[in-house]
């Protein structure tokens, strides 16, 4: 079993659907992360609105973390099945707290802990319905932290529904504290030493604070999961940030809605998961031919079709890369956590309006759900240029041509009704006019123009994979997109024992040239080389043969609809060495 | 002032005779009566013979997908409300592969003007039935006739409470350059079904055809009546009444859409710096 | 005879509650009634919380993606019309997704039965606005009301023809059953939309709402008059009609096709010699 | 300059959309197989229906043709346009023929025939519509054949209309006949000598035949060019075999028509070009996760979104392969020739059915609307074997799960409706019995099911490609898809001078194994390796690549929309010399 810090916590909340489990994750996050601890959640849900079993997993810590473990501290138990199944996880001094009367099973064992949520919050609180919050104290109470965070928590969340709810809820919540510090005997958890006052932020929220902040106006969708996050959010801002979000009848209709829009001069993105990006692939050639510059955000789930909606997987990378009849310049990044989720949302936006072509931020459900803590976002690290030739500017042109023939293969993005030239575009083969033609020359020329002069360029602005733990290492895992958190955290394990090191691609495409940073020597160095992927066909490992010639000695993949967790991961890397 | 000539475009690549000629003229006269220059206007239009109206006229063009023009319309006059955005499209292109489009933006009531060139057929891919094709026509893919009942597109509009329900005839100009005025003076969505003979495919809806069949709606009539609309959209055979079928005042989706009230989206600058509030929620 | 029992499949993963239970109970009722087994009757379903329904009886079952019940029905009934089709489907389903299906299948009169949960809701994924989800109502997406008029299902397919028009409510067992019953009984498309209460994410329209609003259709009303069903269908506020609005006698789709007259396709034998006449054209 | 045979004559008809272009070629191919020689022809078709510039090149000979050529020997103008953009591909003793009163423009130099199409029509036939008629007696006359097989056409052809039409047509065509025969005095066309009759068919005939003589039974899908053929061709036929066609409302019906007629238990196809094939690409990971049998034709033309529609390109290969969310195995087949297109359309209906799985016929314009002439169809290489588990058969299983596990992966396909037993598939990961479920375990298995063990099976079934030339090359061009007519006629002019071959691709994924037939062995071994497509980026290259790390030296790509001829291609490819 993998070592961790002194103060390395898992908490575990299982239930069914609507007891609440994401209310006491919720509170329980915002709350360590304020008091300046770091703090890595992720989610099992099924597919279901109530019932069912569910998790809501919390690691918490004194050093930044990027993955979950398999090992709990403290299990909170709302139903029986969470007792049945995860038991077995539970560390040496670990605890399940449970309520007795509530799910009517009792424990005798010395690491159950019964804390009576519904009767203490009925008596304390004055109805059940407080019984989540019960049950967040006594957690607080386990691990032996002061409560005062907890009922400022209360405070700010209940003050609309006045001052009888706050109090109630601060005495529900002191009844399950004090309630845990006298009883929990054996809890012998060490509080962590408050820091700074930090965030936690998931990567659907992350992906939409990172199309906000690259000026995105428009964000057009229609629900799916894992992907209705980043509609959500964006939604939640719209009218104190001016932001138009608007629910398609359909997926067709969402990317088309987004191509009029960014057509109009109008920063625009959409968002799917595998299925409703399915829908849009056709809507993806005409942002091609039309030379209209579209941000989508692809969050992967298990599939073929429907699949496994709530849950997570990596295959649709070859698919997003050859989507769309026809050839045409695409860009894809695969942020490996949230940070870089924002970083990468915001250089998409720059990119495709510089080349006036689509881009793809690739996640997946286990990165769209999972927060990660940070101190702050580097803003300055942000950056926005208006590429369009807008309203005196466009004016100001002798003569306008939407498509015209240019050396770098851009034409000027000219915006429809801010000057006297007109801006016309089609999805036919066209000349430089935007108007139809079936010349054969004109046609080689735009075909050109659109793919051989524009892809140099953007693939000169496309950084080179990450290289993380040993700089000359003699087994390198290689990952991309989400993978990223568990991998890291595999590094920094099996680095003390070994010359190991990661290999991260998060700009898949173009492929990252190797005249920054020679990756194909590095793994042609290496003993050993492990392409880790959350699928079955190893898709990036395609990619990289097809790209590079270059093939992986081993492969671990994983498709059973589940992220890896750290010691599964290990365990799985240490499989492979020879 | 525009004058007719500067809506003029590239030579039509339409049969010759088609009802397209005389859509095209129409369009013209009612965007220079209208006070309206080439640059001031957006269409937007799909694939088919209709699709390629933008290329002949002048004016800003977005030639997208068979079947996909509302939406692009819609994402456009969400991004610039200030502009108006005309949709061309095609009884196939929009009753066909766009039909989820066209309900939904009838629900919206977004002030896109839509102009369907609807000749039962369809046109450029060389003579298929469309979803107004006559049930009963012989045709290759159907060699036993068509089974389906035609898409009587005005009913349509009004079980969906379309805004503005029209129809003209290509074969009636005047009256179809005014019913092209009031669409385009209409405030939200506006349906115009226009027939138009195509003379190279369909041998049944003729110029003839519908010269003898058509009638302009009384003067007396009350388009703001729903039921009755529907009842007078119920009438297409011997008797075929062009004009405004239906029309009401319902809000248009831009007017419900805080955010652009003052402004068009287009308009309104960005600054980063006024971004870093999203950040508090998070902490 | 099959029993109840026979039709009772997976335990469901609805929420406590929900009307979805009581669909369920009358459609095993009418299905028993009808003397048909499970084995004789396929259902062809998308994604939603109704689209889990064919899991929760047992049937032949085709659970396929969101939107696309219809087509897919179709093609199964088209190859199999000897067999009951059955399409279950969501508002966001069938209304939101799959619109131009609807239309195009109304169109055709083929005989495939579709049954709308509708909840006014996107239930599976957590509380979206549907299309038949009432203006001005306050949404996560929609924070400032959503801005689209309902769409009206029995105005649209009044409008469209549909041979045969009915709305249930779930709350209203046995006459749910009833209309199930005619609904399968029917020569040619039958929508019934279904009232369906989503106790956890509609708080608007529930139990009691639709309890006091909805009323059993008058027996005297004639669903033979196209009009005056369109003026019925418009009804949805204060009072709700429930029962048969419309009904035709258009012939059905499969009726017109002169290939499967005698027997339907998957009955019919392949011999591979007697494909060589096929040749002589190219001679 | 190549040298053709003694017999190599190519006819261009040429004049604007709506003039009978079709018609004059439509007669004079089918008269010249009827007459037992051997023809080729193409189109070259603007989208438009009336106007613009078209031809129809024909070219005849007594040797098998599989392209057309750039030397014209007969070239008929039935406008101007025709004869400035194609006079200079005459050859030195051919012939422009031409209507000088109806172009109104002369022509006094020693190749122009002034033949009076519309006064000879007038005249001898009664109506100018006839003219075309008596342009085909000309070039009849021109070339020294015998009228007596067209005026037996006209015979056969205009009997419904009656015999006055039958005279009156005859009339015109012996005017036209006659005239030429006594005014072109310079024709020095030798007559080939007759053999034995033979027949003429385009790729979507063959597609439409193939579909039809493996049982195929439900075609659905909506219009578009240029894969409408075949659903025109299967509906003049349905009545006659019993087939149900229908014309969806769009291309996500049809593919979801066919799903639901091929889950009912019956053969069932659809097929689109790359716009309409895009928007069936989540209903193509529906048949996977459903494992239902589908036949897809993808008939390609220049892209991105609406592209050039009436013109051909072969750029949706690595879309088609990796369309779909999610991962899952299908057969991508790329007939050469219409020959191919039968053969592998019925191998590709046996084996959708045989591992439920979906097959791609994978075309282009050029060879959807290309006729080759062949002396007949070998009925005894098709096979039609049913799969499913039908009536009785069914009935008498104890029990009957459609996911049933099994060593295989193939479980029994059952028809819902013809036993007790349910038929219960869901596009949701599912159990053996068809039901939803998210269990990690049976998620696994049913993608080891799906993917791990049907590819091995499937990959066995693919043939090795078709190696045509030198048997031991020191170049070889390698190629898919419809550039095989081109490529095989190159090789067979070549082939006089060098050691070379073509290595031909019609069998494309699974990717061909090397234990039959090791080619990648042959390639290493040539001293160039020439990979010639239409299209610019080189998809089958990068496949190539991915699949087996061989890389090409040289490319030949050509991207404007039309395809390869025979001179232009000898010559690209012997600028790749070194
Ligand atoms: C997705 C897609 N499917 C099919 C086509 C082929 N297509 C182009 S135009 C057209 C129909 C044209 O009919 P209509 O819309 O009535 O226009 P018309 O030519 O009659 O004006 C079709 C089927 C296409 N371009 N895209
Ligand atoms: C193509 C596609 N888009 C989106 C989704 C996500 N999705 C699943 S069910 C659903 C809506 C459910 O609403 P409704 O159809 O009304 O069914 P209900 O759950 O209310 O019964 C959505 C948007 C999907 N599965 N597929
Ligand atoms: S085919 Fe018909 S619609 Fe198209 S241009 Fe010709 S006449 Fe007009
Ligand atoms: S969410 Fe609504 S529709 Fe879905 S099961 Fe629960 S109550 Fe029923
Ligand atoms: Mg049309
Ligand atoms: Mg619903």
């Amino acid at each position: 079993m993998l070592q961790g810090g002194l103060l390395d916590y898992s908490i575990k909340i299982g239930g069914e659907a609507g007891q609440g489990i994401d209310t006491i994750g919720g509170i329980l996050g915002k709350l360590f992360t304020r008091a300046g601890h770091y703090v890595f959640t992720h989610q099992d849900f099924e597919s279901r609105v109530r019932g069912g079993h569910n998790f809501y997993q919390m690691r918490l810590s004194d050093k930044p973390l990027s993955a979950s473990r398999d090992v709990i501290d403290i299990l909170v138990a709302l139903d029986n099945t969470t007792i049945s199944a995860h038991e077995k996880e539970i560390s040496k001094d670990g605890m399940i707290i449970y309520d007795a009367a509530a799910i009517q099973e009792t424990h005798s064992e010395s690491q159950f802990l019964n804390v009576p949520f519904v009767d203490l919050a009925l008596k304390h609180g004055g109805s059940k319905i407080m019984a989540n919050i019960v049950a967040t104290g006594s957690i607080i109470g386990m691990l032996g932290m002061e409560i005062e965070l907890l009922l400022d928590m209360i405070k700010s969340t209940f003050r609309k529904k006045g001052d009888e709810a706050v109090e109630a809820n601060i005495n529900a919540a002191r009844a399950g504290y004090g309630f845990a510090v006298k009883e929990c005997l054996r809890c012998s958890f060490t509080p962590a030493p408050a820091g700074t006052k930090k965030m936690l932020i998931a990567g659907n929220d992350a992906i939409g604070l990172g199309a906000m902040a690259s000026g995105c106006k428009f964000y057009a969708a229609y629900p799916m999961t894992p992907s209705t996050g980043i509609m959500n959010f964006i939604a939640g801002k719209a009218s104190a940030y001016g932001i138009v979000v608007e629910q398609a009848e359909d997926e067709i209709a969402a990317i088309n809605m987004v191509l009029g829009a960014s057509f109009g001069g109008v920063r625009a993105m959409t968002g799917s998961s595998g299925g409703g990006f399915a829908l849009m692939v056709e809507g993806l050639s005409l942002a091609a031919m039309t030379e209209t510059p579209v941000v989508i955000a692809l969050a992967q789930r298990p599939a073929p079709a429907t699949g496994l909606p709530t849950r997570t997987e990596q295959a649709d990378l070859l698919f997003a890369l050859h989507s769309g009849h026809g050839e045409f310049p695409r860009i894809l990044f695969a942020p490996g956590s949230p940070e870089q989720a924002i970083y990468l949302t915001n250089k998409a936006f720059n990119l495709v309006e510089k080349y006036q072509i689509p881009a793809f931020i690739l996640t997946d459900q286990y990165l769209a759900d999972s927060e990660w803590t940070y101190e702050t976002i580097d803003f300055s690290r942000l950056t926005y240029r208006d590429y369009r030739v807008r309203n005196d500017a466009l004016q100001q042109l002798a003569s306008y041509k939407r498509h015209a023939f240019t050396d770098s293969g851009v034409s000027p993005l000219g915006i429809p009704g801010e000057s006297t030239h007109l801006v016309v575009t089609d999805s036919d083969e066209h000349t430089e006019e935007g108007h139809l033609t079936e010349d054969p020359l004109i046609r080689t020329k735009m075909v050109e123009k659109r793919l051989f002069k524009k892809l140099p360029l953007i693939t000169a602005e496309i950084a080179p994979p990450l290289l993380y733990g040993d700089l000359e290492p003699k087994i390198v895992l290689v990952g991309w997109g989400s993978t990223y958190g568990p991998l890291k955290e595999a590094i920094d394990h099996l680095g003390q024992t070994k010359k190991i090191a990661l290999l991260h691609f998060s700009e898949i495409y173009p492929f990252p040239l190797r005249d920054r940073f020679d990756y194909i020597a590095l793994l042609n160095k290496a003993r050993q080389t492990i392409c880790v992927e959350n699928n079955a066909l190893g898709q990036f490992a395609s990619l990289m043969r097809a790209e590079t010639g270059y093939e992986f000695d081993d492969r671990i993949n994983r498709f059973d609809g589940r992220p890896f967790t750290l010691e599964t991961l290990v365990g799985e890397i240490n499989g492979t060495f020879r | 002032m525009a004058h007719l000539d500067d809506f003029e475009g590239l030579t039509p690549a339409w049969c010759p005779g088609c009802g397209n000629f005389a859509i095209k003229k129409a369009f013209k006269e009612a965007m220079v009566e209208l006070g309206l220059e080439p640059h001031q206007i957006t269409i937007v239009s799909g694939i088919g013979q209709s699709g390629k109206f933008p290329h002949y006229v002048r004016c800003n063009t977005f030639n997208g997908l068979h079947g996909r023009t509302l939406p692009v319309a819609t994402g456009l006059r969400l991004a610039n409300h200030g502009m108006p955005v005309l949709a061309f499209a095609g009884d196939g292109d929009c009753y066909g592969e766009g039909g989820n489009h066209l309900i939904h933006a009838m629900r919206r009531n977004i002030s896109v003007k839509l102009f369907v060139h609807d000749n039962q057929i369809y046109g450029l891919t060389k003579g298929q039935a469309s979803p107004t094709t006559a049930e009963g026509t012989v045709m290759k893919i159907q060699p036993f006739g068509v089974q389906s009942e035609p898409l009587n597109p005005l009913a349509l509009a009004v079980a969906l409470d379309c805004s503005f329900v029209a129809r003209g005839f290509a074969g009636d100009g005047d009256h179809l350059k005014g019913l092209i005025k009031e669409a385009m003076d209409h405030r939200g969505f506006s349906l115009l079904d226009i027939l138009q003979p195509c003379v190279t495919f369909n041998k049944v809806n003729t110029y003839d055809w519908y010269k003898t069949r058509c009638y302009h709606i009384e003067p007396d009539y009350n388009p703001e009546n729903r039921v009755q609309a529907f009842e007078k959209a119920l009438e297409f055979g011997d008797r075929i009444p062009i004009g405004i079928l239906y029309r009401n005042h319902r809000h248009t989706y831009e007017d419900g859409i805080p955010m652009i009230k003052e402004t068009p989206l287009v308009k309104q600058p960005f600054d980063l710096s006024a971004m870093k509030g999203i950040l508090e929620e998070f902490y």
